[in-house]
Order: C-alpha cells, then sequence, then structure tokens
C-alpha cells in the first residue's frame, strides 16, 4: 500500500512538473505585464511540432531536439511580441483574451494545414522508454527524466531571478511597475526578453509532453485550461508559486483518481475553486 | 452663473436615453426579414437567436457589472438540460411552462453560484467561474443516469407552441418562438439597463470602490444581476433544446462560454445591441466559412478576431458609433 | 442624544502596519456643526484616520460612536447610509457617468431605490430633482450631463463633495478636497463648503495653512499617527511644537 | 415532326413532375466534425469517402454524385440537426451522410424521417442509433456487435476466468464494457473490478494502478483513438502490466498503428476485437490500403476510412439498384438486406434493423519483421448488434 502511494505520488509528480514547465513562463509575463496571454498553449504545440518534425524528418536527437523546441517557440515569440503583442498591453483584458484566442484558432488551422490532424508520435531513444526499480519501486525513466528537466529549469529560474541582474528587474518590475520604470529601468525590453524566455519553456514544455499525452493541432485550447490552473492557484508572477501549483495539481489529480475514481474527475476543479476562494491571489501571489 | 439656454433638463435628458431610437425599431424589424428573403437558414436564425439572447445575458453581468465570466455556459447548459430533462424524464412538452422551469432551475443556481462569484475579482473570478463551468460539465457527465452522459439526451419531445405552432423542417417556428424569446428577454434587460438598477450596475462597473462611500450593498446588486443573468442563459439554452429536441454536453462545454464572450467583445460590451451584432457576426461568418472550406475556416475566424481587436478595441458596435461620430456611451 | 453630544467620536483608536504604528491611541470627537481641520506633516495618518473612521479600515483596537451608536464593526457601506459620508484625496468617481447618473445613483441608494429593476431611471423624479439641486449648487449643473471624465480636474473634486452630500450625511469628511487645485480655484471651493448646512459636521485635511486658519473653527494635529494638539485656530498658531513639526519635516504649505 | 416536339413535351412535362427521377445530379450531404477534437475523425472518414469516388468514378446510374460538406465541430447534436435541416431545405440534399459521433446522429435522425432522406450513419457506433429513424442505415460497427462475442470469445477460447475492465467514461465505453462483460460472464467468467476513466484523460497512471492493485488474470480495456491508447500501452508498461505477466484485451483502437509505433515492444501480445484489420490478407483490402496510402501521403486507413468508403459504396449499389431514384423510401428498402465484399470482409445490412452485420476478427499483437501488427487469430462470421434483437 505504501508503495503505490508512492508511485502515484511520483506518477503525479512527474505530470505536475510538466505542467510547470508549461506554465511557468506565463505566470511570470502576466504578473509582469497584466497580459492575459491565451495563446501560451500554441507555443506548446509549436514546441511539440517542431521536435518531432526535427526528429523524424532529420533524424536529430531527442536531447538536440529538445533545445530546438524551446529556441523555435522563443524566436516566434519575439516576433509577434514585437509585431503584434505589444499594442495589447494597455488594451484592457478583454481585448487581449479575444485576441489572443483569435491567434489559437489561427496556430491551431495552421497546425492542421501542415501536419494534418493525426496525432503525432515522438520516437523516444530507448534509453528514455521503460522503468527503472529505485527503492524497491518501478518508476518510469521518461517521468524520471522530465523531474529532471524541470528542477533543472526551477533551478535556472531561481538563480536567474535572485542573482542577475535582469532577474533583479524582472522582481521589481512584477512587483511595482510604475517605480521601476521611475528608477530607470526598460520595462517594455525586460518584458520581450521574459516573454521570449516564457514562451521557449513553453516550447520545452510541449516537446516533453507528446510522448505523455500526445499532440495534434488542438493542443493549445486542450492544455489552456490546465496552463490557467497552475497560474492562479500558485499566483501571478511567482516561480514558486507555479511549482507548487503545479506539483498540488499533478499530484491531485493523479491521488483523486487513485483514491476516487468516480469524483476523480472534477476534484482538481473543486480544489481550484476552494483555493482561489479563500486566496484569490494564489497561493504565492503577491497582488 | 447658470446659462439657462446651456443646462440641460435633468428629467428630458434623462428620459431621452431610455427611448427607443428609430435604428432599434428598424433593427427589430429587419428581424423578420429572413422569413420573407431567406427562408432556407431560418434554422441558422434560430440559433443565431439563441446565442444573441445568451450573449445579452452575458452582457449584463460583464459588460454592465464588471463581471468577467469564462463559464456562462454552465446555465446555458443547466436550462438546456433543465427543459430537455422535464419533457424526456417526465413527460411534461409544453414548451412555454418548460422555458420557465428552465429559468428558475438557471437562476436558483446562478443565486447560489452568486454568493461565491461575488467576492472574487480579476484573476480569481475569472478563473473560479471557469472552474465552476468545468465542475458542472463533470458532474454532468458523471450523472449520466439523468443526462445521458456524452451520447446527449434522448427521447426529448416536444409539443406544438400553443398547441398550434409545431417545430417544422423549414424552422420558420423555432425562428419564430427564438426571436420572441429573444425579444422577450432583450425587453427585460433593456429595462434593467435603463432602470435605477441598471444605474447602479455601472456604477459598479466603473468605480466599485467608490460604490461603498455612497452607501451603496454592491454586493447585494451583482448577485442580483448574477442570478438575473443565469436565468436568461438558461432559458437560450432551453430555447435551443427546444427547438432542436436535443440536450447534450456540448452545452456545457468551455468552449460555449469561450465563444459566447468572443461574440459579445466582438460585437461591442455594455451595448445589449453589442451581443447581438457580436453573434449574428459570428455564427454567419463561421457558417460562410464551414461551408467554404469545413476544415480551415477557423483559422479566418482567428484572423477576424486579431483584426477586430486591432482595428476597432470597442467592438464592431464601438468603431460604427465612433465612425458615426456619436458620443461614446 | 443631546446637543451636547458629539456626532462622531473614536476612542483610542490603534492600527498597526506590521511594525509601523499608523494611528495610536486617537481619540477625538465632532460636535454637531463642527468645521474642525486636520493637520499634520506627510505621513502623519491622516488618510489613514479617515480610512479607520469611515471603515475601509478596521482598527486594532479602540471604538467608534457615530450618533451614540458603536460602529466600529458595521460596514462601510452602513456607516454611510448612518450619515458619515467622505470624499477621497485621489478622485474616486464614475468616469463614464455624468455627475446628474452619478449623484442621482447616489441619492437612490441612499432612498434604498437602486436595486428597483422594473421601472426606468426617470419615474425616480424626486431624486432626480435633488441631485440637480446638489449639482447646481455646486455649480455643476452646466455639466450635468456630461460623462465625468470628459470634466476638468476643479470640477471633478465638487463632483466628490456633491457625491459625498448625496449621501445626506450629518458627518462629512474631506480628504483634501482641494488637492492639486490651483489656489484661486480652491477659494471657489471652500466658499462651497463653507455654504454648507449648519447641522452637518465637518472634518476636512488639508495643507494650506491659510485655507485652515480661515475655515477651521478648530484644529486637529496629528503626528505619526497620535494627537499631538487639538485646540482653536489661534492656539495651534502659536504652538511651538506645531511649528518644530512643520519646519523640521521641511514641510511646506 | 409533330409527333416528335409533343413527345418532347410530354417529356419534358415528365421531368418536371417526376423531378427526382430526372434531375442530373445527386447531392449527398456529409455532416462531419471536420474542427476540432475529433477533426482526425471526420478527416480519416472523408479520405474513404473520397477514395471510393477516385476509384467509381463520380458517375452511378447516369447521374453525377455531388458533395455537400458541413461542419459539427464535434459532438453537438444541436448543430448537427440544424446542418441536416439547411441540407434539405437549402441546398436540396438527396442523401445525408457522414457521422462520425453518435450525438451527431441522433441530432439529425428527426430530419430524416421528417424529410424522408435515406442517413447513411458511416461510424457513430451506438446501438440505438439506428432505431431513431427507419431511414437511417449504418455501414460501420456498433460496440456491442464486436465486444459482446469478444466477451465470450475470451472466456471460452482465451480461457479466461476473471477479468478487470477499464474503460473510457462516455457512451461508447459504458456500451463496450457492458457488452463485454455480458458475454464474457455469460460464458462463466467473472468480472472482478471496474474502472472508469474520464474521456478527456491526459494522464491514465492512477487508474492503471488501480488495476494493478487488484493483480487481476486479464484486463479489458476500452478507449477512444487518438493519443490514448499509447499513453495507455505506456501507462501498463509501466506497471509491468503487459503480457505474458497479464492478458491483455480491448477493442481495436487500443492498437492502431500509431499506438503501436509509440508503445514498441511491449505492445506484443495484446489482443483486440474489431471489424477492420489493416494487415488483413485480402487482395482487396491490399489494393484498398495502397490506393489508400498513395491517396493520402502514406497514411493507413482505419475504422473511420473503412466506414466512409463502405458507406459510398452502400450509396452507390442502392442508387443502380433504384435506377437513379434518390427517394429515402426507395434507397432504404433497396439497402435492406444489400450484401457485398468490403475490404474488411464479407458485410450485409440487416433487413429488420437497417444495420450493419459483419465478420469479427479477434487479432493479436504480433512482430512481423521489425514491426509490430495486429495478425489475425480467430474469426466470427455474420455477427449481429446482440442489442437490437433484445429489444423486440
Amino acid at each position: 500500500m505504501i508503495s503505490q502511494f508512492a508511485i502515484v505520488l511520483f506518477d503525479g509528480f512527474a505530470f505536475g512538473m510538466l505542467l510547470f514547465v508549461l506554465s511557468v513562463g506565463l505566470s511570470v509575463t502576466m504578473g509582469l505585464m497584466n497580459f492575459i496571454n491565451l495563446a501560451h498553449g500554441a507555443f506548446g504545440m509549436l514546441g511539440g511540432y517542431v521536435a518531432v518534425t526535427l526528429m523524424r524528418q532529420m533524424g536529430m536527437p531527442f536531447l538536440a531536439a529538445l533545445p530546438c523546441a524551446f529556441f523555435a517557440a522563443a524566436l516566434l515569440s519575439i516576433v509577434l511580441e514585437r509585431t503584434l503583442f505589444r499594442r495589447l498591453y494597455r488594451a484592457g483584458e478583454l481585448n487581449q483574451v479575444l485576441f489572443t484566442i483569435g491567434s489559437v484558432f489561427v496556430a491551431a488551422a495552421v497546425a492542421t494545414y501542415v501536419f494534418g490532424t493525426v496525432q503525432q508520435v515522438i520516437p523516444m531513444p530507448s534509453w528514455l522508454r521503460g522503468s527503472v526499480e529505485v527503492l524497491g519501486l518501478r518508476l518510469n525513466v521518461y517521468r524520471i527524466f522530465i523531474i529532471a528537466v524541470a528542477l533543472a529549469v526551477t533551478a535556472l529560474l531561481v538563480f536567474g531571478l535572485e542573482r542577475t541582474r535582469l532577474g533583479a528587474q524582472v522582481r521589481a518590475a512584477v512587483d511595482n511597475q510604475r517605480v521601476a520604470q521611475g528608477l530607470g529601468m526598460d520595462v517594455e525590453r525586460i518584458f520581450a526578453v521574459t516573454f521570449a524566455l516564457g514562451s521557449g519553456l513553453a516550447g520545452l514544455g510541449g516537446a516533453l509532453a507528446v510522448e505523455i499525452v500526445g499532440l495534434d493541432p488542438s493542443f493549445g485550447f486542450h492544455y489552456l485550461v490546465y496552463v490557467l490552473i497552475v497560474v492562479a492557484v500558485g499566483g501571478l508572477g511567482s516561480v514558486t508559486g507555479s511549482f507548487v501549483g503545479a506539483a498540488l495539481l499533478g499530484i491531485g489529480d493523479v491521488a483523486g483518481k487513485y483514491f476516487m475514481p468516480e469524483v476523480g474527475s472534477f476534484l482538481i476543479y473543486l480544489i481550484m475553486v476552494a483555493i482561489l476562494f479563500v486566496k484569490p491571489l494564489g497561493l504565492f501571489g503577491k497582488r | 452663473m447658470t446659462n439657462a439656454a446651456l443646462t440641460p433638463d435633468p428629467h428630458a435628458w434623462l428620459k431621452a436615453r431610455g427611448r427607443w431610437s428609430p435604428f432599434e425599431i428598424a433593427f427589430w424589424a429587419a428581424t423578420l426579414l429572413p422569413f420573407f428573403f431567406f427562408p432556407s437558414y431560418l434554422p441558422l436564425a434560430s440559433q443565431i437567436a439563441i446565442a444573441a439572447l445568451f450573449a445579452i445575458s452575458v452582457d449584463l453581468v460583464l459588460g454592465y457589472a464588471g463581471i468577467v465570466t469564462l463559464g456562462h455556459a454552465m446555465f446555458f447548459g443547466i436550462g438546456a438540460y433543465a427543459a430537455g430533462i422535464i419533457s424526456s424524464r417526465y413527460g411534461w412538452t409544453e414548451p412555454l411552462t418548460g422555458l420557465l422551469f428552465a429559468g428558475l432551475v438557471a437562476g436558483a443556481v446562478g443565486f447560489i453560484a452568486s454568493f461565491l462569484i461575488v467576492r472574487v475579482q480579476h484573476l480569481a473570478l475569472l478563473m473560479i467561474t471557469l472552474g465552476l463551468g468545468l465542475l458542472t460539465y463533470e458532474l454532468a457527465n458523471a450523472m449520466s443516469w439523468l443526462t445521458g452522459g456524452t451520447d446527449g439526451l434522448m427521447g426529448i419531445d416536444i409539443a406544438p407552441i400553443f398547441g398550434v405552432f409545431n417545430f417544422d423542417l423549414w424552422g420558420r417556428t423555432a425562428y419564430a418562438y427564438s426571436l420572441a424569446g429573444l425579444f422577450v428577454g432583450f425587453l427585460l434587460s433593456r429595462r434593467i439597463v435603463h432602470s435605477s438598477f441598471g444605474l447602479a450596475l455601472r456604477g459598479v462597473r466603473e468605480n466599485v470602490r467608490r460604490m461603498p462611500a455612497i452607501g451603496s450593498e454592491h454586493r447585494v446588486h451583482l448577485q442580483k444581476i448574477y442570478t438575473i443573468s443565469a436565468a436568461l442563459a438558461g432559458i437560450a439554452g432551453a430555447l435551443l433544446t427546444q427547438t432542436t429536441e436535443t440536450a447534450s454536453l456540448q452545452t456545457l462545454n468551455f468552449e460555449r462560454s469561450a465563444d459566447v464572450v468572443v461574440m459579445l467583445i466582438l460585437g461591442g460590451t455594455g451595448r445589449l445591441y453589442g451581443g447581438i451584432l457580436g453573434a449574428a457576426i459570428f455564427m454567419i461568418a463561421r457558417d460562410q466559412l464551414a461551408g467554404i472550406n469545413p476544415q480551415y475556416w477557423y483559422f479566418w475566424i482567428g484572423f477576424l478576431l486579431m483584426l477586430v481587436v486591432l482595428t476597432m478595441p470597442k467592438g464592431i458596435l464601438g468603431g460604427l458609433a465612433r465612425l458615426a461620430g456619436r458620443r461614446d456611451e | 442624544m443631546t446637543a451636547a453630544e458629539p456626532v462622531l467620536a473614536t476612542e483610542a483608536l490603534q492600527k498597526s502596519f506590521g511594525q509601523l504604528q499608523v494611528a495610536r491611541d486617537v481619540t477625538l470627537s465632532l460636535p454637531r456643526g463642527a468645521r474642525h481641520a486636520l493637520i499634520g506633516p506627510n505621513g502623519a495618518g491622516k488618510t489613514t484616520l479617515i480610512n479607520l473612521i469611515t471603515g475601509q479600515l478596521t482598527p486594532d483596537s479602540g471604538r467608534i460612536v457615530l450618533g451614540g451608536e458603536d460602529v466600529t464593526r458595521t460596514p462601510v457601506a452602513a456607516r454611510v447610509r448612518r450619515g458619515l459620508a467622505r470624499t477621497f484625496q485621489i478622485n474616486t468617481l464614475f468616469p463614464d457617468l455624468t455627475p446628474l447618473e452619478s449623484v442621482t445613483l447616489a441619492i437612490l441608494e441612499r432612498e434604498g431605490a437602486a436595486g428597483r429593476f422594473w421601472s426606468n431611471i426617470a419615474t425616480h423624479s424626486g431624486a432626480i430633482d435633488e441631485a440637480f439641486d446638489i449639482l447646481t449648487r455646486l455649480r455643476l449643473a452646466d455639466v450635468a450631463t456630461r460623462p465625468t471624465r470628459t470634466l476638468p480636474y476643479g470640477q471633478q473634486r465638487l463632483l466628490e463633495i456633491a457625491l459625498a452630500l448625496a449621501t445626506r450625511p450629518k458627518v462629512l469628511l474631506l480628504d483634501e478636497p482641494a488637492a492639486g487645485v490651483p489656489k484661486d480655484e480652491s477659494a471657489v471651493l471652500f466658499n462651497v463648503i463653507a455654504q454648507l448646512p449648519d447641522d452637518i459636521s465637518v472634518l476636512f485635511i488639508e495643507h494650506d495653512m491659510d485655507i485652515v486658519f480661515s475655515f477651521a473653527s478648530r484644529i486637529i494635529v496629528l503626528v505619526a499617527g497620535g494627537v499631538l494638539l487639538e485646540a482653536e485656530p489661534s492656539v495651534v498658531r502659536n504652538d511651538a511644537r506645531v511649528r518644530e513639526v512643520y519646519l523640521g519635516q521641511g514641510t511646506h504649505g | 415532326m409533330f409527333k416528335k416536339t409533343a413527345l418532347a413535351a410530354l417529356g419534358l412535362g415528365l421531368a418536371l413532375s417526376t423531378s427526382a427521377y430526372a434531375q442530373e445530379t445527386i447531392k449527398v450531404g456529409l455532416i462531419l466534425p471536420y474542427s476540432g477534437p475529433f477533426a482526425d475523425a471526420a478527416n480519416q472518414l472523408e479520405a474513404g469517402v473520397n477514395l471510393y469516388v477516385a476509384k467509381h468514378g463520380d458517375t452511378v446510374a447516369g447521374k453525377k454524385i455531388e458533395f455537400i460538406r458541413k461542419d459539427t465541430g464535434g459532438p453537438n447534436p444541436d448543430v448537427a440537426k440544424r446542418l441536416a435541416q439547411e441540407l434539405v431545405v437549402r441546398d436540396g440534399v438527396d442523401i445525408i451522410a457522414g457521422f462520425a459521433l453518435t450525438p451527431e446522429a441522433l441530432g439529425a435522425a428527426d430530419v430524416a424521417t421528417e424529410a424522408k432522406k435515406m442517413m447513411v450513419v458511416m461510424n457513430a457506433a451506438t446501438s440505438v442509433v439506428t432505431e431513431k429513424s427507419p431511414y437511417i442505415v449504418r455501414t460501420s460497427v456498433t460496440i456491442p456487435q464486436v465486444n459482446y462475442v469478444f466477451g465470450k470469445w475470451v472466456a471460452e477460447k482465451g480461457g479466461v476466468k476473471q477479468a478487470y475492465t477499464l474503460v473510457a467514461d462516455y457512451g461508447p465505453g459504458l456500451d463496450a464494457e457492458k457488452s463485454f462483460a455480458k458475454g464474457f460472464t455469460e460464458a462463466g467468467g467473472t468480472i472482478v473490478g471496474a474502472d472508469k476513466t474520464p474521456v478527456a484523460n491526459p494522464d491514465f497512471s492512477a487508474f492503471v494502478q488501480r488495476v494493478a492493485d487488484a493483480k487481476p488474470e486479464a484486463v479489458y480495456i476500452f478507449i477512444p483513438g487518438g493519443a490514448q491508447p499509447a499513453a495507455m500501452g505506456k501507462a501498463l508498461a509501466d506497471r509491468g502490466l503487459t503480457p505474458p505477466n497479464v492478458k491483455l484485451f480491448g477493442q481495436g483502437e487500443l492498437t492502431h498503428p500509431e499506438a503501436l509505433e509509440s508503445m514498441g515492444d511491449t505492445a506484443n501480445g495484446i489482443i483486440t476485437t474489431f471489424h477492420y484489420t489493416l494487415e488483413r490478407d485480402d487482395p482487396m483490402n491490399k489494393e484498398f490500403v495502397d490506393g489508400y496510402h498513395a491517396a493520402n501521403n502514406g497514411r493507413s486507413p482505419d475504422l473511420f476510412s473503412i466506414g466512409g468508403y463502405d458507406g459510398m459504396h452502400l450509396i452507390y449499389e442502392t442508387l443502380k439498384k433504384t435506377n437513379g431514384d434518390a427517394s429515402g423510401d426507395a434507397l432504404v428498402e433497396a439497402a435492406k438486406g444489400m450484401a457485398w465484399q468490403s475490404p474488411r470482409g464479407p458485410m450485409s445490412i440487416d433487413p429488420e434493423t437497417r444495420d450493419v452485420v459483419q465478420t469479427v476478427y479477434i487479432r493479436e499483437v504480433q512482430k512481423v519483421g521489425d514491426k509490430l501488427q495486429n495478425v489475425i487469430i480467430d474469426q466470427i462470421a455474420d455477427v449481429k448488434d446482440p442489442n437490437h434483437g433484445a429489444a423486440q
């Protein structure tokens, strides 16, 4: 019983970490600019398609495809941010919602046109297949890999935010944009960089997700809800919040289904509503 | 100091704001045109009228009271199922009372939900409405003994309206019925908007912090409008059930919640007609584009949404009002 | 309630934000018809005190008594309905409503008629007349039907007062009513305040000492959250501690 | 001369009065979820339709076949009903077809009855569909059809005594669970546990762990095609729930080609029941598959494709039989009892229920060369939907 519980925890945590990589970028950019970017999941989809295409068409190894997914999403996000999204920072949340939903429609149509509606399969290298025995538990190697990647991303983000100049600027801008501007920071530039990083992470998350949840043109819509839950429960602009929120969501989802399969599917929504009712800013939100 | 020529008459001014303009009368007259000029488009027209009523219900909370919601399909679906269930499970086939019943059920659920809704704002509000919507969807799926689950509710049978008008293949009765529902819902909403309560709602939307300072229990206002809006959304859902004799989980899903908000913003919020216009444009565009290319039509819908945001940030009605040089209200 | 009894009184109000004590042991009383000024250097806790009295903030300890009743735990809106109104230092108006609509709304809320959704706003003719009357008194009649956000700043400050008056207050708390208004215009504004009915008790925050000395019948000096002195203008004018606080802080006006 | 003109005039009058006979084209309305989460099903189904038309030409019984495509966006019965109405009143179609999803078919059924048009259900697989209108004919499969006999087979020939069922929590899943359990228990087996997974389920690990805890002899699985089979296969493998440790049974979607590729060798030995098998060794099937590959960038046909292909076959053959009379009554009458050889094998339309009767294949995943594929190990001929009989 204990070992089964541990496995459930492990699986849930791994799923949560996947959601973390997918959503942490949105949390930071929403905290920074109050920009409601519902197209975030579409960057994840792009990352997924880039990874699948590179591996299947060009035989690129998985480990090389992951950074490519990151950079492709980051690059596209810079272009879109410079040309389109920046016009919307002061446009009001409803227009942001409308515009970004519109762009998800466009992204889904383009993906359908280019890649078709078929489920994409990612050819996993053999060292990531199967499971290993750790402390008497059979753990899926790929899930261990996801957790490792997510922890590395967390470490880099925390280090970056705490120790670098850009990180300090981002934190200051999240706390109080007006003051940051007053101190002579170029908030728009900080945001552009953060936006690219966040979208890149979504792209990385998308590439990682293919093996677990599959990939088709509706990816951008399908995972939007999960991403939003992580962001809202964790609290805007907080890496820690997204981490805890994602872990909670993943573990809560899996544990709920394991112990109470009849109500498992709506348990997470119930938990989210309860948390947000008590803490409207999320677990780690500041404002 | 006070110049009599410049000083407005407050009574006349306020009265004028609630008066029917010729445009409005022409608009409602135009809704009858499909009967004569587009008889083969009546099934679509009927569903546009239903979507328009749903959009009006969302406009009441979003456009007039500032409650952004991503979960209003919850009430649409509850109304749809309420109307379907009394027919298929209890044999109550009379449509008008079915409509009322659906409105009451949706309104009651809306009233209960309103206690949660009025206590949160911003992202938390968005996510709680979204969460409640998803919760209702999953609940309806789990209660398949009552709802029919993913297959949809079967065996819905609706008696002729007034015992005379049967729902026909051409959709004449369906459109007349939906249009009547929309018009009555619109009249009610219009009355609310031009009442003192409507003014109070605009006060909440404009500055929620000021409301307590003028002695307003604004949460009571919000609960009231949320309940009314839920009931209207429920009636819209019931209209869909009755005119199509179907009810499915799709009436409850996130897509419907998102679509209605999209229609409303597209048309313009806080104007009642914005919701109607948005619903018409969105659904006609979708029908026409999907007719040309059933696989990629949503590319153009997405393109349209982005274009509207960039060129007409206040929605199509807002854009028209600006073009016409009218004061933006 | 006898005439001598204060309309509004606070008893030993305390409030801290973490280590920062923003109200310490504030005891005040405002008799009927008072014209009291609340002064003090920046950061003395003047606005905080108003927020405590009106209920936007809850005190850590102490009592607030309005018209003989304890309202320490009463919500903001309920205090307003019992006759305690305020204005805001930073305009807190309804940008897209017209002054006529704004003031009518406040009157309807007072009358408990704002929840009626079945009759047109124009049927509340008593409320509309009263609103227009208030606007006329505050010289806003000409702009009564223009959206608030299009009004000049000085008229928006007047609308702040109009909104407060529409609640028919017994006590009116004015938080820097002339903040940001040029000096010549602020005189107009205070003339309006001076003409308020005698039975309204007024407590106002103001930095301009000339205005304070010409309008206040009594002055409360607040420093670091505590009452330094409460006295007649002439006493305050000559008080060494007050001078020191102001000169020491280098605050001008 | 005069005689000739009179004859011509008479002919014209006849043509006008019976325009249904004499018109030059026959319009077929295709109602499918072209957009949204089920877009792939619509694509595959339409590819089957297109392949049939490409192979047999677009003219039948002297009439040109013309398609009008309508998108439902998903399981929306209200939209499907509206589209069916529009097809009938605006586009004047003679036949409505498509219907990948049960709610779509249920929504449109009333329209078929009222407009008296034949409605060809090319996929929607819930038993009840054909009972909703006397004008409905189905060319796909019903879930009880393949699973009831499969339940019996698992107990009798598979030698399994106890099984755990794990199905997606929606209409088709519940149908599958019920009919498999019925066949299985009737043949002496026992169901030791039953779980339902949410339809939109991104992660199966919790459910699979519950199955593993029960240590069953065999597991029966029904999940929708697409991404889920691969995810399910991997979750099972993680828990060591793979043959030969445990016997795995399921409906064909579980082992579709993309899923097998993603699951890898752990899929070896999974036994499934289905009406269409891609690798079935048969010249007609080979021609079908090759043609399909050529027309669709190497993509393989699946259950949707074969449903669409045979649906078109039914439409063509009934039109031939009625000599181009496209009225619903004539076509449905012609369809009743019609039998033919399909790439899937022999099939026919039950004259009583207008539902499909066909061979059910039992397949096992085996390594052929270096590729995993479904190999037919047994087959049961002339299987009807068991529920239609039960209702009478």
